[in-house]
């Protein structure tokens, strides 16, 4: 039920839509529940509406984290 | 897919797990629940479970909105259904789901009502529009998650100013949900969850506070992805090992400490707080589920088609409730994969793709096996 | 008057369309199945008008099968209900290592269906019948009140021979035999569910619908008898397939994931829809349940013919009582592909 | 746990209903085919669970056909649209003159029918086909959503052998030929139209739906090549078949209207609606033209045959530019029989 | 078929046919029209011109109804059906009949209107019973014979109390179109009628009174079995050589002097006289057609959809109307046979089987030729 | 339009119906414009009403001239 998917914008269209791409998948949603979206901004998408905006910063630090976890298990 | 394949690599994966291994203590057993559903479909699809060491255990939790959703409310669904002036639309995860007397919404479309299946609470929207004749009721369930996009049709409805659309509300609130679990001394001790992914997205990280402080549990809010679950184990692990219990955030991407305000905002305006609701296998929960405030009563399908919830009873052999609440496994259950199978489902966790059983029958059967020929 | 020529007036058959008079067995329907049909189809048996046609045959194995396409929309990326009439039904005989020589083809159509949509469909069998080289000898037509059918049904049954000797059958698959698919899955579901009004999204994903008889020739030439088995993984998926090779063997199968070929936009499609492309339908496809020293070989005829470039080992039959399907994830996990069930597909063939 | 045991748990055939999960793909459609039509068509051939199915056949001349039904009501008095299917797919491959071997069978059910009636329908095919001798050894099953079909269609496709030398065919008709039709007419559509909601009434009529490839092979055993086409008359009626043939052949004919036999119940059902029983839709009849010289005698095959007992010259084929069927009326008149045009008839097969 | 098979017996015909024969003067002609489309059918079926001398021609009149309704009241007709809340209930016979822009009620099924067919009014009343969300109106056409079954109706469907059940009025006079025929001086002229046969049954005799009267014109009511049309012919030609013009009754065991008093009387009580009509081929014609009367407004449909019939054009090609007059004969119409034909009809008597052209087509096309090869 | 067919009443029903019979052939009909009818009676039957009652000495009559005719014509 809580199934949600990244999604690239990559048109931002009146009424607070979307068109979003995913692997060149592309998809008309609404984006009434995100603030101040721009073009190359990845969203979280859940039936049909942008629930939130992936934070890309935050993406390569946990991707960091992950790495460095890995890392110190083959030490292990 | 960006975002997505760098959380499902197998490399990282071992190494995460071997990290794991090395870091639990040998002497002891950790107990974690995944609250989600989406993290049960997770680890059962992505085999999770085989790489984390014996004395971790997962615990399947209740948040699946379908599995939790009482067969009352299934029934009633049914009956709106069954008005001839009704289109009822669905998320298609609903279908299957048993009602009283055998019935479900598929056969109660085969027998003639008109049942739609929607992916979007706008497809609902949409056909309210095309169809004016019609009284077209939104079968509205789920978390926080998928809260905010029934307030937001609520909106549309109103601005369009459809007079013939409504809602049945069913959304739910998951922290009342794992209070409740909590409260419940029965079955295994947890020791820590795995907190919700897209359910924070919205709501953010301080309604788990409680958890920490209250019950002294700690909560790492993760992704729904395979990697985003075993480095939150890892992270529980270590809390547990260092006697904290804190709430973390391993889905730091799409979660922030104070979530989404629009759409807490949106959610704020449309509903209220019902004083009580029933969760299957939970029983009745105090403020754990929404209704629509008096001012959008129009589109209230409780109050335009006057629905009074009968209580229902589930069948008494079938454990969801047990599994629900954790204290059961779905290979517990006498009538898993003999009389209960994903065509013959008996009780909702059999349904959805999210629900414990269906998660064991599609995925996680032929492991029983293994460890049983290797017992 | 009407001296034995075509009977009564053209049909309009750019903005016409189907009424009941089409089906009531009089002039209108002849003029009709001349029109339409028998312009697109172009043989000599069906402009001879009988209700049945003959062809001669040397003495053999014959085979013979049947399938209904009710597929919505009609016409999708890279396809249309008439063109996987023809293939789909091409394939079944396929999949008996058999040479498919003639098919029929049985219509029921919806009152106020358009006539150019029509001609449309009846055009792609056409050509699909030729490209293939199996004419359509025989059909027929039906008209339906309007609300009692969806536009256009089509059900077609074609014949064919065996090479001696050779007896595939979904009994047949044993331990230790390897497990051949032919390309990549999931593209006709994908392609045909971007069209669905209540789904709608973009992609270039075009169905992969094609005519494997050749395929089909080549493999048998190759390996012989070596082959156990085909079957093409329509409806229900790569995973209905290989539990029912399971199920009617009594064996079970083992997978790997990442040797099953998925094209990036129709993974991203199934991920979009929560679907999993296991359980999404193919209409050019094939698996092969192979000896598996003889697997190497056939996979290299496979890939070198167009059809089967993207031919890859995906995984072996195992014994297991229960039947199980068994897949290693990606990720390095393992997981049961059972049958499908629950998701609400829409109609895909 | 399922051990290579029959899927899932039973189907309620008694109050149960088809949903869209049996035309998935899945296990719930394994099931449904499994007890609804293994069991009433019950042969190996559709047990071994393949999509299509193998038979050894001897060198010569085959016939195939294929025929959709759509009959409203899906029962009636005299049959139903299961035994139609059968009788009618099998008649087309007997107007050739050939024997009946095998036949496929593809479904396309409406989401709600009640299983009960669906296992009624296979079960009438499975009596039809084992009684006609010809087995259903292939078949497809669809199902599509509520509103989308009207309770259940059903094509049929059979294949046949034709005796070496015998080529029958529509426009083999001669100026000269006699014409013989086996019994009386508008037997089926009355039966079907007494049932219609909208027009209701009440006679003993039945359904004359009956497998002719018995007759037929008496017949092509005492007349062989004198025969020179036959043909059922069903959509369009008796009229139609006769238009068909002065098409085909660019012939005329000539009938006697007194020499048509017209059960008078039929011909009372006529009257009441306005209808003629030349264009009524008959099942269980055939025409065949047959030089002059062989009539007599093979008239007297005919009606030693119980589906020919009611058999009768009923007129001969006329040179006729138009392709004019003319016929002198009971009354002493001539008039012309044209094809079925205007009547709104129900669906009749 | 009892009252039936008497009156088809070939022999007996053949008898009666060289009576006319012998009772006809060789010298001249008689020139006869058979108002009814149903002696139209029966002559033509049965081929009862083969047995007529030569120096009898039957000339087919305007009494089919379906024929003489003018192409607007079709169109009108469409635009009913066109309504998405309308379900318009009709007779068989009109479904093909040529609307303006090549339509019909057939083709307007197939693009979607909610036209069904019915055997009977009850039929329709029935379908507005059970379909109460549906405007049900009935498409009401024919002579005196099927305008009686229309009353009833309504006075059902008043006793039913239902509100969504109406008719399409088009009920129209037969002595008033038989005068209109008379008046038209164009084309052959009549020396006597074989008249309605059913009509007669509602109406009696006593209308066709001042054909006899003030145009001195022979009416034989008659059968519409082959016997009963020959006969007719026989004592229409007894009336010509005697130089009587009387109006007699052949079809004794069903028509009387006074006609159906309480079918009279329903007429009456539900419709009134319309000041005029157009009849196809014969134009306006005053008092010669029906509508309701102001007390059940609310049961017509053209009051109740504000109905505005539009001119609307035959094909100019048509021959019908001077065919409908008996002026002309279908194989004098240059469309006849090749761009008209009963599956692509141009006008309306190749659609109805009691049609002229229909007929010709149906049965008579082979007589011509012979004819011409003779010649 | 104005076909009509004689049939015979073989059941009287009520609210003005009967049940006639063609040859066998039965069908429930309204009576509503015919009074006085009896069991036995044959009507003319027109779009599901009957139109009037055959009068049968009136047929024989018709029919009796019919062969009086006939018989005239064969003379001739
Ligand atoms: S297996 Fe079925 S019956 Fe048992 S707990 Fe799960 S859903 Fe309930
Ligand atoms: S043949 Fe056709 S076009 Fe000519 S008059 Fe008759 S109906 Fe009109
Ligand atoms: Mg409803
Ligand atoms: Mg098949
Ligand atoms: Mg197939
Ligand atoms: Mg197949
Ligand atoms: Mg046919
Ligand atoms: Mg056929
Ligand atoms: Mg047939
Ligand atoms: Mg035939
Ligand atoms: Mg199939
Ligand atoms: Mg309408």
């Amino acid at each position: 039920m809580c199934l949600a998917i990244p999604a690239r914008v990559v048109e931002l269209l009146p009424d607070e839509m979307a068109r979003v791409s995913l692997d060149g998948v592309s998809k008309i949603i609404s984006t009434a529940l995100v603030d101040d979206l721009a073009i190359g901004d990845y969203v979280v998408l859940h039936v049909g509406y942008a629930l939130t905006k992936i934070d890309e910063v935050e993406a390569l630090a946990t991707l960091e984290l992950l790495r460095e976890a890995a890392a110190l298990g083959a030490a292990s | 897919m960006k975002h997505v394949d760098e959380y499902r690599d197998g490399e990282l994966a071992r190494g995460i797990a071997r990290r794991i291994t090395a870091e639990a203590q040998p002497e002891r057993d950790y107990r974690f629940m995944e609250f989600c559903g989406g993290h049960t479909h997770a680890i059962s699809r992505y085999g999770v479970e085989d790489l984390l060491p014996e004395n971790i255990r997962m615990i399947h939790g209740p948040g699946c909105p379908v599995c939790v959703l009482p067969m009352g409310r299934i029934d009633d669904a049914i009956k709106l259904a069954a008005r001839p002036e009704v289109t009822l639309c669905t998320y298609a995860d609903l279908m299957r789901v048993p009602a009283s007397g055998g019935t479900s919404l598929m056969k109660a479309k085969a027998d003639g009502a008109d049942i739609r299946m929607v992916y979007s609470t706008l497809d609902a929207i949409a056909i309210a529009e095309k169809e004016p004749d019609r009284e077209v009721v939104f079968f509205a369930i789920g978390f926080e998650t998928t809260t905010p996009p029934t307030a937001l049709a609520i909106r549309l409805a109103q601005k369009k100013r459809l007079r013939n659309f409504s809602i049945f509300c069913n959304h739910v609130i998951t922290p009342a949900a794992m209070q409740a679990i909590l409260e419940t001394n029965e079955g295994v001790a947890i020791e820590g969850f795995v907190g919700p992914a897209h359910v924070s997205t919205v709501i953010g990280m301080s309604p788990y506070r409680r958890f920490a402080t209250d019950y002294h549990k700690p909560v790492v809010i993760a992704g729904f992805e395979p990697l985003d679950v075993i480095q939150a184990v890892l992270m529980l692990v270590r809390q547990i090992n260092e006697g904290r219990s804190d709430i973390e955030n391993q889905y730091r991407r799409a979660v922030t400490e104070t979530g989404n305000g629009r759409a807490i905002d949106e959610m704020a305006e449309i509903f209220e707080l019902r004083e009580s609701f029933e969760w299957r296998g939970l029983g009745e929960i105090p403020r754990s589920a929404l209704r629509l405030r008096e001012k959008y009563a129009q589109f209230d399908a409780e109050q335009r088609f006057g629905v009074v919830t009968s209580p229902a009873r589930d069948n008494p052999a079938c454990e969801c409730g047990a599994i629900l609440r954790g204290a059961k496994r779905p290979q517990d259950c006498k009538l898993f994969g003999t009389a209960c199978t994903p065509e013959t489902p008996m009780g909702s966790c059999m349904v959805s793709s999210e629900g414990s059983c269906a998660a064991h029958w599609a995925y996680g059967r032929f492991r029983q096996l293994e460890r049983r020929k290797a017992s | 008057m009407n001296k034995h020529e075509p009977m009564g007036r053209k049909l309009d058959l750019r903005n016409g369309r189907v009424d009941l008079s089409h089906g009531s067995g009089g002039r209108a329907m002849a003029r009709l199945i001349a029109d339409v049909f028998h312009a697109a189809f172009d043989n000599d048996w069906l402009r001879a008008g009988n209700d049945q046609a003959a062809f001669d045959i040397a003495a053999g194995r014959m085979v013979m099968t049947t399938d209904g396409y009710v597929v919505s929309p009609l016409f999708f990326p890279g396809g249309d209900i008439g063109k996987l009439s023809v293939h789909g039904t091409i394939n079944d005989i396929a999949m008996a290592g058999a040479r498919p020589l003639h098919m029929s083809a049985s219509f029921i159509i919806e009152e106020g269906f358009p006539l150019a949509d029509l001609c449309r469909i009846a055009q792609s069998m056409g050509e699909a019948s030729r490209a293939a080289g199996v004419p359509i000898i025989t059909g027929d037509t039906k008209v339906v009140e309007r609300g009692k059918a969806d536009g256009v049904f089509v059900s077609t049954a074609c014949v064919g021979v065996a090479p001696a000797g050779l007896e595939l059958s979904g009994d047949k698959a044993r331990p230790g035999d390897t497990i051949l698919l032919s390309g990549s899955i999931g593209d006709h579901g994908v392609a045909v569910m971007s069209k669905r009004e209540n789904l709608s999204f973009e992609t270039e994903v075009l169905s992969d619908t094609a005519a494997l008889h050749e395929l089909v020739a080549v493999m048998v030439e190759a390996a012989g008898p070596a082959i156990r088995l085909m079957r093409d993984p329509t409806r229900g998926g790569l995973a209905a397939t290989l539990n029912e090779i399971a199920h009617q063997s009594k064996v079970g199968a083992h997978v790997e994931e990442s040797a099953i070929p998925v094209a990036p936009q129709v993974a991203a499609a199934c991920e979009l829809l929560g679907l999993d492309p296991l359980f999404v339908a193919n209409e050019g496809k094939l698996v092969a349940v192979v000896a598996a020293e003889a697997a190497d070989s056939l996979l290299a005829v496979m890939r070198a013919h167009p059809l089967g470039r993207g031919s890859a080992r995906i995984g072996e039959i195992v014994a297991d009582e229960h039947g199980f399907v068994q897949m290693t994830t990606r990720f390095g996990g393992g997981r049961i592909v059972d049958w499908l069930s629950g998701e609400q597909l829409p109609r895909i063939c």
